[in-house]
């Protein structure tokens, strides 16, 4: 693998980031993005691989704003997302020559999970409002704001590429936005733009175990019905 | 014509707002009492309760908190009015911080029921605190509930408290009732309930995480179940005690037909803009 | 150790060292070197933590409203007035007596609080009704086997759906458990390779974006 | 039944009017309750944040008992909070890479045991005693699950075997996706609903 990268499949969710970050700049208005409503505790911290995945497109979408000098929006619901995304997003700055511009083009901005996520989503909405983003980006898990952002960044206009691996929010990121990235296609997204050899290598990686879990399904079908014990071989 | 169409086919997403509220307000004002038929999962979770002999011992989870109140609340109202009227007695818990309070809310509301059933807070029911630590918290329950909950949620001591005075774990249940918005739940049961102690669950779930029980259901794990608002309504139907759940049901077709009317009416819409013979 | 050391590569120590932990104790019983009590002990340490950083949250949040309030900012600096207000009076209350039992504490909770973040979540009604008006056009076999398939379960939901027809539960029932069931567990399948191949590479300091590496 | 003459009711019912603006254009209304809402969320989840962190990390010194870990969180806890000087900020990684760490760990086993290998083996199912309809449905899963996992392969682009069981896969998910949408509307409508129902009946009195 080393020194070779691989040819992973296009994403039509991801090629139409540079072009919503492009339209951004050519009509003067903000971007936003949010790497959606895990955080790294408490009851919803299974799903912290898609709070990752979110970060590592941001990494990428934080260098374009950076590029073509668009005003970024960034909106957690947790407060340990703040410096993890302060972060990414001084990098970002950073490698493209512009970290003097992070105090000015970029707005870190938090909104509480309390009872529900209800104040987060409410306080979104109010900033859409506000601020009129033309691109929306929202790659992580996300529970029932799914929607009611996505929703009204369609009525603000925003070009709008979304993904999760959320089973009950999927549906409405594929209903009401522009692009998606579905499932397993999130985790892979920061991966594919890096076109980094290690990582890359690993998304073959993954295929290999699907290739197999593809096997195990046919395959243990198939002896479990012939009488052979597959399910009990799979305990260990 | 064309005009007209695609005039049609930009409908301002505010017409549909607007004729949903105006169906949903005008079916609560005048319910058309559309009929409501019991399905089997809500018929078993009323057998698994009114079949168990007086005064059995039933342990309630109340596993939601507020933002759940509209769909989880009357499940646990006519869950709760059902165990009075059954004579059980029973342990109102929550692994949720939200979740006595709402059982508060429940409490006062039926305050009217529980006092002429001349069942009393202590000699037939009583609310545990907030129990810490999710799955933890409820094998810790089970295994040993008077050194998980040292007092109620009142802050007596549950040695004074004549309802768990020969209660020691979940062998002392009949059965678990578990009504739920989500994690801790149904699963968080089965594992430190059902698996070790053999112990019959019923559940009441929410419309969205109804169907991911199902499997527990058809396995016998859960042995009867609350489907959303709809299961509400079904067990207030049965035990006669029509409340906010069934008068719900015709605002709800109303609103399911809006939406629908509408999907259906953006496809007639669509299609004709799209087989019109051009240049018209 | 030197001072590049400390900034950049012992976060990343500190991650995999703490998550290997996390992964073993799962499977391996060590009670010869505690390994169940520091497995309990990090997930504490890493829940208190969390605890500090929602207080770091509120107070971001709480200086953003300060700075629009000093500013002046147009259409904006009296509601930062109205909800710094409201954070210190939440707060106010909820310190009194045993924190948070407060009736006052209760009553904000019972009313203003439920009734909004209630209606928050019921905006969604509105939402639903008019994204499924946009997307469910049948422009294409995809576009076609979504709006049959959500348009069903609906009629399945909705005591109104068997009035009309018998069939329509029937049928709905059945795209829930056979297509739906089984599309869902390759979805969560594909999902969960993904999350743990995404895990491996933050463990091992690969991830961009996670701590800054980029 | 009349009008409501309770102070509380009023404030509950004209907020979740003032929050409903917010569908048809934003206005000083919306923006009234959405600062209403997010002040006294935070307040409340200060209020229950404090008294956890409080009982974990101060506490302990007082009644002098578990030091090392109420030490330990207390010191990474405020370590947080130098993320507002450029100078500190990376001590602030430290702390959080101890919450990356183990979410890390934890999603692994919830993502490997819960979801990976029960999800496999749920798809395995002896057919021998089922009715010829269940037999059908049985296998169609199979095939509709077979075909998911395969249109999430990367590193092949979509074409002959592999395109035809992705096509089927994507079908497959588009079925799941609209049956997921329309199995919500039941819960969305069930919370616009109640708020009706307090607007009607609990405050204006009607019915």
């Amino acid at each position: 693998m080393k020194g070779k990268v691989s040819k992973m499949r296009s994403l039509a969710g991801l090629q139409a980031i540079p072009e919503s970050i492009g339209k951004a700049a050519e009509t003067n208005r903000p971007v936003h993005y949010t790497p959606g409503t895990v955080g790294f505790s408490g009851g919803v911290v299974g799903y912290a691989a898609q709070t990752f995945a979110g970060l590592s497109v941001l990494s990428h979408v934080s260098k374009l704003t950076a590029k073509y000098k668009v005003p970024l929006y960034v909106t957690v619901a947790y407060g340990e997302l703040i410096p993890v995304v302060e972060s990414v997003v001084r990098e970002s700055y950073a490698s493209e020559g512009r970290a003097d511009a992070v105090s000015t083009e970029t707005h870190v901005l938090y909104f509480p999970i309390a009872l529900s996520n209800a104040p987060y989503a409410s306080g979104v909405l109010g900033l859409f409002e506000r601020i009129k983003p033309a691109s929306n980006i929202m790659i992580g898990g996300f529970y029932f704001e799914a929607l009611a952002i996505s929703e009204q960044g369609f009525v603000q206009g925003a070009i709008q590429i979304a993904g999760t691996a959320m089973t009950h929010q999927i549906a409405f990121f594929v209903a009401a936005c522009d692009y998606t990235l579905i499932g397993e296609e999130i985790f892979v997204a920061g991966a594919i733009v890096s076109q980094d050899a290690t990582l890359l290598g690993s998304i073959t990686g993954q295929d290999l175990l699907k290739i197999i879990v593809i096997a195990m399904l046919v395959g243990g079908f198939i002896l479990q019905n012939l009488g052979v014990d597959f399910l009990s071989i799979m305990k260990v | 014509m064309s005009g007209l169409i695609s005039k049609l086919e930009n409908v301002d997403r505010r017409v549909i707002y607007f004729v949903l509220i105006i169906a949903v307000v005008a079916v609560l004002l005048n319910p058309i009492g559309l009929p409501v038929p019991v399905t089997t999962p809500t018929r078993r979770y009323h057998d698994a309760i009114a079949s168990l002999p007086r005064g059995s011992l039933v342990l309630v989870g109340i596993e939601f908190d507020a933002g759940a109140l509209p769909e989880n609340g009357p499940m646990l109202e006519a869950t709760m009015r059902l165990l009075i009227k059954s004579n059980q007695r029973f342990v109102l818990a929550s692994l949720w911080s939200g979740g006595p309070a709402v059982a508060r809310i429940y409490l006062d509301k039926l305050k009217t029921v529980i006092d002429s059933s001349g069942k009393r807070y202590g000699e037939d029911f009583v609310l545990l605190p907030y129990l810490v630590g999710g799955e933890t918290a409820a094998a810790a329950l089970a295994k040993d509930l008077k050194n998980t909950a040292k007092n109620d949620y009142f802050g007596t001591p549950v040695t004074d408290i004549p309802v768990l005075k020969n209660v020691k774990d979940a062998k002392d249940f009949s059965l678990a009732i578990c009504i739920t918005a989500g994690t801790p739940g149904v699963e968080e049961y089965l594992r430190q309930w059902v698996s070790p102690y053999n112990m019959p669950l019923i559940a009441g779930a929410l419309g969205v995480a109804a169907p991911t029980y199902i499997p527990y259901y058809n396995s016998g794990q859960i042995k009867g179940m609350l489907q959303g608002l709809r299961g509400a309504a079904e067990l207030e139907l049965i035990i006669g005690a029509p409340s906010s759940a069934v008068s719900s049901m015709d605002a709800l077709s109303a609103g399911h037909l809006v939406t629908i009317v509408f999907i259906v009416f953006g496809n007639i819409v669509f299609l004709v803009k799209k087989y019109q013979p051009k240049g018209k | 150790m030197s001072l590049p050391f400390l900034k950049r590569d012992l976060p990343v120590v500190i991650v995999c060292v703490t998550g290997v932990v996390m992964i073993i104790g799962y499977f391996i019983q060590a009670p010869e070197i505690y390994l169940g009590d520091i497995l309990g002990n990090l997930s504490l340490i890493a829940s208190v933590i969390a605890g500090y950083a929602t207080i770091l949250g509120i107070l971001t949040l709480a200086i953003v409203h300060v700075k629009h309030l000093s500013k002046r900012t147009q259409g904006q600096w009296m509601y930062s007035v109205l909800l710094l207000a409201l954070v210190l009076a939440m707060i106010g209350v909820g310190l009194i007596g045993t924190l948070g039992t407060h009736p006052y504490f209760m009553w904000f909770y019972q009313y203003p609080l439920v009734a909004l973040d209630t209606t928050i979540y019921s905006v969604l009604a509105f939402y639903i009704a008019s994204a499924a008006f946009r997307a469910f056009k049948i422009k294409s076999v995809e576009g076609l086997i979504l709006a049959v398939a959500a348009v069903f379960v609906m009629l399945m939901n909705a005591p109104v759906g068997a009035a009309l027809w018998g069939g329509f539960p029937l049928i709905g029932r059945w795209i829930m458990d056979v297509p739906n069931g089984a599309a869902f567990r390759g979805f969560i399948i594909g999902s969960a390779i993904g999350a743990i191949a995404m895990s491996l590479r933050v463990l091992i300091g690969r991830e961009r974006g996670i701590l800054g590496r980029t | 039944m009349a009008i409501s003459m309770d102070p509380s009711v009023w404030i509950a019912a004209l907020l979740t009017i003032f929050a409903y603006t917010i569908i048809f254009k934003d206005n000083p209304l919306y923006r009234i309750a959405e600062h209403v809402l997010v002040g006294l969320s935070s307040g409340y989840l200060f209020i229950v944040t404090w008294n956890y962190v409080y009982d974990q990390s101060v506490a302990p010194f007082f009644k002098g008992q578990g030091l090392l870990v109420a030490g330990i969180s207390l010191v990474l806890g405020v370590l947080i909070f130098t993320k507002f000087s450029k100078r500190t900020t990376w001590l602030s990684n430290l702390s959080i890479a101890v919450l990356v760490g183990t979410a890390t760990g934890l999603t692994v086993r919830g993502y490997l045991f819960a979801q990976l290998i029960d999800q496999v083996k749920a798809s395995i199912v002896p057919v021998a005693k089922l009715q010829p309809l269940d037999l059908v449905n049985t296998l169609l899963s199979l095939v509709i699950v077979v075909c998911t996992v395969s249109y999430f392969l990367f590193s092949m682009e979509h074409k002959g075997t592999v395109g035809v069981l992705a096509k089927i896969g994507r079908y497959g998910m588009m079925a799941a996706f609209g049956a997921a949408y329309g199995g919500t509307v039941m819960t969305r409508l069930t919370i616009f609903i109640q708020r009706a129902q307090y607007l009607l009946f609990t405050w204006l009195g009607l019915g």
